[in-house]
Order: structure tokens, then C-alpha cells, then sequence
């Protein structure tokens, strides 16, 4: 959450640029009629928004590269960070129900002389990996090994961290018919409930309810050029501009960027990657999630278990803006 | 902030455009015929949407809904624009449905049974879920779960409200947690789906209930079949992501024709409670 | 479990049995040889094992009587108890994972002013309802069901009650492939956990691991002319007797019968049926299983949760007869 | 009760008849050459069984196993008869395994981590599933319990023994008591399965694991083959039931070559404390 003049300001700049986004979307809308000149206008408002870009550390098409960023193939996955922070990891497989997916990884991690459950979506690299992880888009059973692992996790004390990293839960027939909406719920109230502490990573693409799935967490950090997103902007652009192409407008008014959603006090912290991205620096950047892996860890151990939950559960009823009696509430 | 009586419905009945013959079976619709058969086809069985106000007054006992969190509104944290700012969308929604937002939540009878009633209108923005809808729902879990009351949601949904950004698909995770809240107590909670219940939704508490009923024929998934059709290019089967394809996919628990669904509801609250 | 005199006396008349069968089975072996004479021997066993066989309430063939009985196609079937003793039941159906089996039925049951979560296996009757109910051989979708429907009765306090009958669980390629035994497995430990009362009731065919996945109960009872068996006659007949024509001699060995299963303790209590047997009069037999469940609910009402569950597996940890430092344990 | 020292092999070695040429790829093999192999074809890696006192003696270390409740013995509570007595046919395994029961149960030391170990010999009347392996499992799960040492369990079986009838099947349910006493504490719970593990015990404590382990090449089921073949006459696709399908399937989380077999057990126990 934005928290005291440098929120307030922040939320001030933004609602400036919405009011001027608005106001040239109108523009852009209206008929030419003879002898209405609006160029004027529409630069006056394009020059402020460069401006407002600039203060908001972002020029024009930030967000699109932000969006290829996330998605950049040399970006570190899941089993990348896996490897580099946890040497003898165990992977543990299946959902003990229909098969195991390999669109999400979960094991055991030693850790500081204790234990991690670590479960995180995972990509392909190459045309093989690829097709074997579905691009990194789970069906049903891979939620529910997810939740197995939470619960064994849960059982034994062990605290979970999530890494995050997919286009999306896979859109098929049978992954619907085998419940993916019902597992992605599941999944959501499974950690909910747990009393362990539970810290997500958004490490590369949080897209829509199957990255969301991941990160009910006490703690959701998000590395500096991921990206969070309730629809990817593809998606988003052919639904609302009637037209794919706009995924680059999408992706601006989506706020899909970590600093966006660190405004919006969807993420609690936001992680600097090495320079030049994560896929510069494999090892820097797998520095920089253990370190505020275990900043993180150390504060919510201290808290009791019932703690912990409220609090988990505080935290995400806080979500969303409304109006109420006037009153802006956020 | 309870404010008695029955709720508006809007001038034109509270459906959206009445269809002239059914799109099932082409048999021709008289409109009133067809809101006296609560808005099912007689030909065919085939069930037509209903307003928010229209569930209302075919689950609530006659006057006894009290809607909560009347005055909340959506805002526009985003500055949201695509080809029209959301506020405008909104405005419209607002105008055409008469309603001020896609839930209203409130307390009801059901023959003489106290519940929280959570009731979706797909008309408004296709039912997508925003801050105001989640906050809505988390009122009612949290009155549910401090009334004792059970409660009863009734969805319809295209799925998150996108011109909301993450805030919006971040109420997956807020009604998760509300629907915990009302577990812990526990309080009953069952849900309805209805024609359609896609997306956020159906990935959050819509099938987190304790018993999922759904109406004959309504289209229930998460994945919708254009982006199935369009993203994966899978040909779908022949009655796809319908209630009655859940069914006999074990993810719902029965399919209830409209008629039938006050008196079901309150024989499964009854044996819960 | 046999308990005093009476149990010591059928123990004592079960063991000499066994030894006379023993010995016939010897005597058969044995190569005929010039001047010896085994007939009399064999007569003289044969004789000695019909009277045992009055005393212990059975003829010859008795068990082969009773498997006929178990299986008669007119015997009532657990929708049928259901219809007779639940007027509103509400089916719930799904395991919200896979598919809904309907070779395993179970729902919401109003009982004297309380509710009951119902649970049993379902045969069909003609041949539509057969195949549409698999024979009443569950896949693994109807345990996940089971489950499901045990746990949300385990949330709002309310009694299970499970009816079994099954031929067994369904032997199949996919069954197995989604998980059979894991699905019968987690049956049995969810029915370990419950702390809510649970009864389960043997109607009919109690089949092997498939019928035991739904009787691991507080109290098990089993109708007078049902069966409950490790392996079905056949089965057990082709696999030890190489032979599966010779099921009469298995069912006899087996001990499936509801006299043979209270003398050894695996039951709790066998319930009498209607004169000629359940099937020829389904409402009795619905008034009998209806007042036994309700005595045996009361009794376990008194009880706490916590002792109750002790009990349950205090109960099954005494299942099973061995031998140590010379002595028979039972 | 407990009795130290390392297990009796039995004089042949152990093993079942050993074989002059891998069934898996048909290589020629040389007895001794196999036995240094851990028992694994060295051209193939095929997994040949291992009796129980390889086993202990492949998981233990050197002179730890301490075996418990050695004095459990079968009885014959049925007075079962098929073609031969039950007591001949136990006396007749007793005597070609030189074990007492198709279960051993100790406690051990791996890599110094002290646990209790309960490993099966399908030698042993095809390593089926009567009282005396109940009530053994039953009491290594409470030694683990009560000393908070955790469990690992080799499995082989064919499931129920037959000879005990319904006391044979209800091991089932008494064995998944005792898997509920060690998760109450909780202890952590690996079991290994191993060709082959299929009826009684593949539905009752081997899947209730906190982690399941298979060696490779392992048919893991619950209906064997032939009884799928000759019951409802379906054909088998390759590889059925084997440990790789199984962890396709999803129903195991790994499969362990042999020779690593030691060391992953210790470092998942060593996770899981
Ligand atoms: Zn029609
Ligand atoms: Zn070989």
C-alpha cells in the first residue's frame, strides 16, 4: 500500500494521467468537424503525459517493454532460481489423482539449516521443454499437486514460497472438464488456510487467475521487470480495443508493471534486478529473491500462526478501490 | 446502511432485450407468458437470464429483502481507458440496468429462514467482478458469518473486470478469503450458477461452495469457448462447459430447473444449518 | 468379538473344525494305496463336520446359500434403504476433480430432526441401470467422491452413514492409471479421521478393498444374509484352488458370512432380516437397519469426538489373530 | 522384544531362484557379478527383488538393525483349507526364506539418522498382507511415533492373504490407523515400492505416504494385469502399472534407482524432521 506524501503524490500524478488518457481518448473519438481544431489540444495532452511519464519513471511504451522483459526467453524460470538458491533440491511429483503436470515444479528445499517447500510454474526453453511444460500453463492436477505439496508443507511446518511465472492457466477442453476453474479456487483457499508462512515471487509473467493461484501469500514480492496482470494484454486488447494489436495500449492502461502495482498496493515489495534485467545475471538476481526470501521469513516467523493468517487474509480483503458515501476507499 | 423493502426493477422488467421467439428451440416468446413462466421457455425448458431484481423476487420471500452496502460504487484506479474511460461504461451500465453494480447483497427469507443473498446481473458489464462486487461479497460472508446465517450466492459473470487491472483479479483472492471467514464459523454456503458463470468467478467462490447447484443448460468453465476455439485451436465437444457436462464432470452437485430452486435451496440449508 | 463363555465355545467348535477339514483335505491327497482304507476315516469326518456345521447354525453349501442371497437381483440396493428411510434426500454428486460416479451414491438425509450424510455403493437393477451404475464397481472418482462428501459432513457435525455393497472396485485400466489404490487408501484414512459418528451398514456384497473403503466405522454392522470377503469366492477359488468352479468350497473356507464375521470380531453386530431374506420385503428390512442405526447413533452421540475416533482405531488395531511366545491373540 | 544383530540371510542368499539371463534385456548374467550390482542387470538396469535381508542390509547401516516383535507368528483363525493347509504353506515359506513373516520391522540407523524401518519380502507367501504384518506395522508405527524417529517402508506384496480371510483385508484398514498415529505426531512417512506392490497394500499404508518412492520398472497397482485381462477383458497398454507410468500418472513423486536408493531416503527424511 502507498503509504504516507510519497503515496499521496504518487496517486496524484497517477490520477492525472487517467484524467488526460481520458480526455484524448475522447478527443480521439469525436468526429473531425470543419473548423474544430483539436491538434492543439491533443499535444498540449500528449507533451503532459511525457511529462508524468518521466516523474513515474517511465517513458512511452514502458510497459511493453516491461512485457517483453518478463517474457524474455533468457529470463530465469523457476528450476533456474530453484538451482541457484537451493543445492540438493528434491522435486516431488504427481497430484495422486490423474497425473503429475509439469507446467508446475514443487519439492523440498534445505534452507538455512531448515526446510522450504518450493513450488513455482515453470517454462520451457527450447522446443522440447516447451511442449513438455505447456509453455508454463498448468491444468487442473498441476494446482493440485500444488496444493498436496502446501498441505504436506503444512503438516510438517515447513514454510512455502511460490514462484510465479506463467501466461496463464492452459485454456483447454479437457483442462476444463477436469475443473481448472474449481482447482484454481481450491488452490486459492488452501493458502488461505495454511498456518505456515508463505512468501510469492512474481519472477517473470503473473498472467491472470493461474498465476494468482500461486500468490495468496503473507508476502507477495515481484521482481523489479515482471509483470502481474489480471489478462495478458493480447488478450485484454482484442476484448476491449477489438483488435490484438493494441496489446501496447493494454499493457500502459493495464498497470501490469511492478512499480504500477506497488502504487496499487497489490505487491509488497518490489525487487531491483540486476542491470539490465534478470536474464543478464542468473546468479545476481537469485541473490536478490534469497536475501528478501529471508528478510521476509525472519518477520513472519515471529508472528503466531493465527497472526499470520489474519493478517494474510486482512491484507487481501484490503484489495480494491471503491466509493462509498463519497468517500474513496482504497 | 440495511435499507428495507423490495428492490427496483428496472421499467423494461429488469431482463436484458426480450428475445421474440426462444434460441433454443425457436418456438415464438410472448414476453409476458414467458416472465409468468419465470422466464422459462414452455416449449423447451430452455432458461432465459434473469435480473438481479427478478432472482430477488424469486428467492426472497415477499418483502423480506433488506440490501446491505447500497451506497458502494465503483472508482477508477487505474484511469482506465480503452476505446471509452470506465467510468462512462459504468455510468451506462448503471443507466441500462437500473442497478449500481453487478452483486447486490442483502438479507432475505426463504420460507421463513433467515440468509445472505449475493446476487449477480450478467447485464451489468457482463457481470464482471470489481472491487465493489468483491467488497460486496466479503459484507455479506462477513454479516453471514456473524448473523449465522447462511448464505446463498446466485452468479453470473464473464469473469474479473479488466478495466479494473489486477485489483479486479485480486478479488479471486479476497472472496477466497471471505468464503474462509464464513468455513470457520462455519456458516453454509451454497452457490448457484447461472447461465453464464465464467472466469474469476468460477475460479474463486463460485466453486468454493459447500453444495454447487446450477440451472439447466448454463454455460459453466473457466476458459470460455471462443479463447479455447481461439488460443488452442481444440474443437469442442458437443455441449461444452454446460451445467449438464459439470455434472457428469463431477464438478457441480445437481442441476435444479428454476421452478424448483427456492424449495432445493431450502431443503439443503435446512440439513446443514 | 467373541466374548465369554459363549465366544470360548464357538471358538473352541471353529477350531475343531478346521482341524477335520484340514485332514480331509489331507486324506484327499493322499495317492490311493493297496489296503488302506480311507473311508471310513472320510465318513467318519464328513459325519462329525455336519454336526458341527447344525451346531454353528449352517448346512452344507450354507455360505454358497448366503453369496446367492447377497446377490440376489431383487435385494434391496442402498437407493432403495435410502428411498424407505430418508423421504427428501438430496443427492449430492461430483468429486469436483474428475467425473461423478454413480457406482457410489451419497447425500444430504433428514433424521429425526437432524441430518445425516448418507453414503453407499449402488448396483443397478436392469440392464440400463447396470452399466449406467458400473455394477456397483466403483473407479477411484466415487472414493474421491465419498470423501468429499465425508469432510463437509465432518464441517457441519453431521453423522455419516455408509451402505456397502460391491462386487469390489472396478478393475480397469484407467481406474488404475487414476490412482485406485491411492484413491481406496485415502478413503480408509479419511473414515480413520472423522470426528463426526460413523456407521456403516453391509447390506449386501461387502467385495474386498472396495467395500472396505467405506466401513472403516465407529460401529459396523452387517445384514444377517450379506457377505463380506477378502476376494470373491470365484476370484478366491480360481487363484488357491487353480479352479473357479470350486467358489462353493471357497466361500465355505473364506468365512463371508454374517455369523462367521461376528464370531471373528469383524463386525459389530449382525442384523436379522425379514423371514426368506431382505428381498422379500424391503421395507422391514429398511424398519431394521433404520432402528439399529438409530440405537447405535445414540450411543455414539454420548461419546466425544476424540475418544470416539480412539475407539474406532483401537477397534481395527485389534483386527487380526496371531500368535506370540506361544500364545493365540485374538 | 528387540533383537540386535543383522538380519538372518537366508544360505542361498536370499533372493528367489536367481536367474541365468536378465528377463529384461536377456543378457547373460553371472550370480556373484549381480549381487555386487545391488542386484540390478548391469547391461540393462533392470531392478531384480531383493529379499528382505538385502534390503535391510542395502538401507541399514552396518550392524544397526535391530528387528522388533520377532515372536509374531500366523495362526490359522479360519481352519483355512484350499488345496493344502495355511499352516503348510507358512511353514513352507518360513522355510525357504528362513524368515518368520512377509514383514520385518526394526528400528536402524541411516547415515547415522536413527529410523524404523518395515520391509517386506515378497518371498514370503508373495509378500501378501496377513495379521502378523498388520500388528508388525502396527507396532513400528508406534515405535516411530512414540521415539519420533520417522518411517521407511519397503514395499512388496500381492496384496491380502487370502488364508486369513476378512482379517487379512481389514490389515488394510488397521495399517491406515496406523499411518493416521504417525501423522498425529507427526513422523514422517516415506514408503518404497518395489516390484511388485499391487492390492492391499497399494490401497492402504504404501499410498498414504507423505512421499512415495518406486524403484524402477515397478508394476504398482491396485487390480493386477491379469485380473484386468480376465475380468473386464481390457488390453493393456505398454508399460501398465509400472513405476513410470505410476509417476505420469501422478500417483508417486519420484522413482529412485537403487543405487541412489539409501541416500534420497535420507535426504527426504532429513527435509521432512
Ligand atoms: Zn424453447
Ligand atoms: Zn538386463
Amino acid at each position: 500500500m502507498p503509504s504516507g506524501l510519497f503515496g499521496k503524490k504518487k496517486r496524484a500524478l497517477q490520477e492525472e494521467e487517467g484524467r488526460l488518457r481520458r480526455r484524448l481518448a475522447e478527443l480521439s473519438r469525436l468526429p473531425t468537424l470543419p473548423g474544430v481544431h483539436l491538434k492543439d489540444e491533443v499535444a498540449k495532452i500528449s507533451q503532459r503525459l511525457r511529462e508524468l511519464g518521466r516523474v513515474r519513471g517511465r517513458g512511452e511504451g514502458a510497459s511493453w517493454e516491461k512485457v517483453k522483459l518478463a517474457r524474455h526467453p533468457e529470463r530465469p524460470y523457476a528450476l533456474d532460481y530453484i538451482g541457484l538458491m537451493f543445492p540438493g533440491f528434491i522435486e516431488l511429483r504427481g497430484d495422486r489423482c490423474f497425473a503429475d503436470d509439469p507446467a508446475i515444479v514443487g519439492g523440498l528445499a534445505a534452507y538455512q539449516g531448515r526446510t522450504l517447500m518450493v513450488i513455482g510454474h515453470q517454462k520451457g526453453r527450447d522446443l522440447a521443454s516447451r511442449t513438455h511444460r505447456n509453455f508454463g500453463m498448468p491444468r487442473p492436477e498441476g494446482y493440485r499437486k500444488a496444493q498436496r505439496l502446501m498441505r504436506l508443507a503444512e503438516k510438517f511446518g515447513i514454510p512455502v514460497l511460490t514462484l510465479v511465472d506463467t501466461p496463464g492457466a492452459y485454456p483447454g477442453v479437457a483442462a476444463e472438464e477436469r475443473g481448472q476453474g474449481g482447482a484454481i479456487a481450491t488452490t486459492l483457499a488452501c493458502m488461505a488456510r495454511l498456518d505456515v508462512p508463505t512468501v510469492a515471487v512474481i519472477i517473470g509473467e503473473g498472467g491472470s487467475g493461474g498465476a494468482l493461484a500461486l500468490a495468496l501469500a503473507d508476502r507477495v514480492l515481484m521482481l523489479e521487470n515482471s509483470i502481474y496482470s489480471v489478462s495478458s494484454p493480447e488478450a485484454c486488447a482484442s476484448i476491449l480495443w477489438k483488435d490484438a494489436a493494441e496489446a501496447k495500449l493494454a499493457a500502459e492502461a493495464l498497470r501490469l508493471t511492478s512499480s504500477d502495482l506497488e502504487d496499487l498496493g497489490v505487491v509488497d515489495e518490489v525487487l531491483p534486478e540486476p542491470r539490465g534485467g534478470a536474464h543478464r545475471d542468473h546468479a545476481a538476481a537469485a541473490r536478490i529473491v534469497k536475501e528478501a526470501l529471508e528478510e521476509n521469513l525472519r518477520q513472519l516467523e515471529l508472528m503466531k500462526p493465527d497472526r499470520r493468517r489474519r493478517e494474510r487474509c486482512g491484507k487481501f480483503r484490503r484489495m480494491g478501490v471503491w466509493r462509498e458515501n463519497g468517500l474513496t476507499l482504497f | 446502511m440495511a435499507q428495507r423493502g423490495s428492490v427496483e426493477i428496472s421499467p423494461r422488467g429488469g431482463g436484458e432485450k426480450r428475445a421474440d421467439s426462444c434460441p433454443a428451440c425457436g418456438a415464438p416468446m410472448d414476453a409476458e407468458e414467458l416472465a409468468a413462466n419465470l422466464r422459462v421457455c414452455p416449449a423447451c425448458g430452455h432458461h432465459f437470464p434473469l435480473s438481479a431484481g427478478e432472482r430477488i423476487e424469486l428467492l426472497a420471500d415477499q418483502g423480506s429483502w433488506e440490501e446491505i452496502a447500497t451506497e458502494l460504487r465503483s472508482d477508477d484506479p487505474l484511469g482506465f481507458y480503452d476505446l471509452r474511460p470506465y467510468h462512462e461504461r459504468v455510468e451506462e451500465a448503471e443507466y441500462e440496468t437500473g442497478l449500481s453494480e453487478a452483486m447486490l447483497v442483502g438479507t432475505a427469507r426463504m420460507h421463513n429462514m433467515d440468509v445472505v443473498l449475493a446476487v449477480m446481473d450478467f447485464r451489468f458489464m457482463g457481470g464482471s467482478m470489481g472491487s465493489v462486487v468483491g467488497e460486496r461479497f466479503w459484507r455479506a460472508a462477513e454479516l453471514a458469518a456473524e448473523a449465522r446465517y447462511p448464505m446463498v450466492a446466485v452468479c453470473a459473470s464473464g469473469g474479473a473486470r479488466m478495466q479494473e487491472g489486477m485489483l479486479s483479479l485480486l478479488q479471486m483472492a479476497k472472496t477466497t478469503c471471505a468464503v474462509e471467514m464464513m468455513a470457520s464459523v462455519p456458516v453454509p454456503f451454497v452457490a448457484t450458477l447461472t447461465h453464464p458463470t465464467t472466469g474469476g468467478v468460477m475460479a474463486s467462490f463460485a466453486t468454493l461452495a459447500d453444495v454447487i447447484v446450477a440451472e439447466p443448460g448454463a454455460l459453466l468453465c473457466f476458459s470460455g469457448p471462443r479463447v479455447i476455439e481461439q488460443t488452442v485451436k481444440e474443437k469442442l465437444p458437443e455441449g461444452f462447459g454446460r451445467a449438464e457436462s459439470n455434472l457428469e464432470h463431477g464438478q457441480i452437485d445437481m442441476i435444479v430447473p428454476r421452478r424448483e430452486l427456492k424449495d432445493r435451496l431450502v431443503q439443503v440449508l435446512g440439513m446443514l444449518e
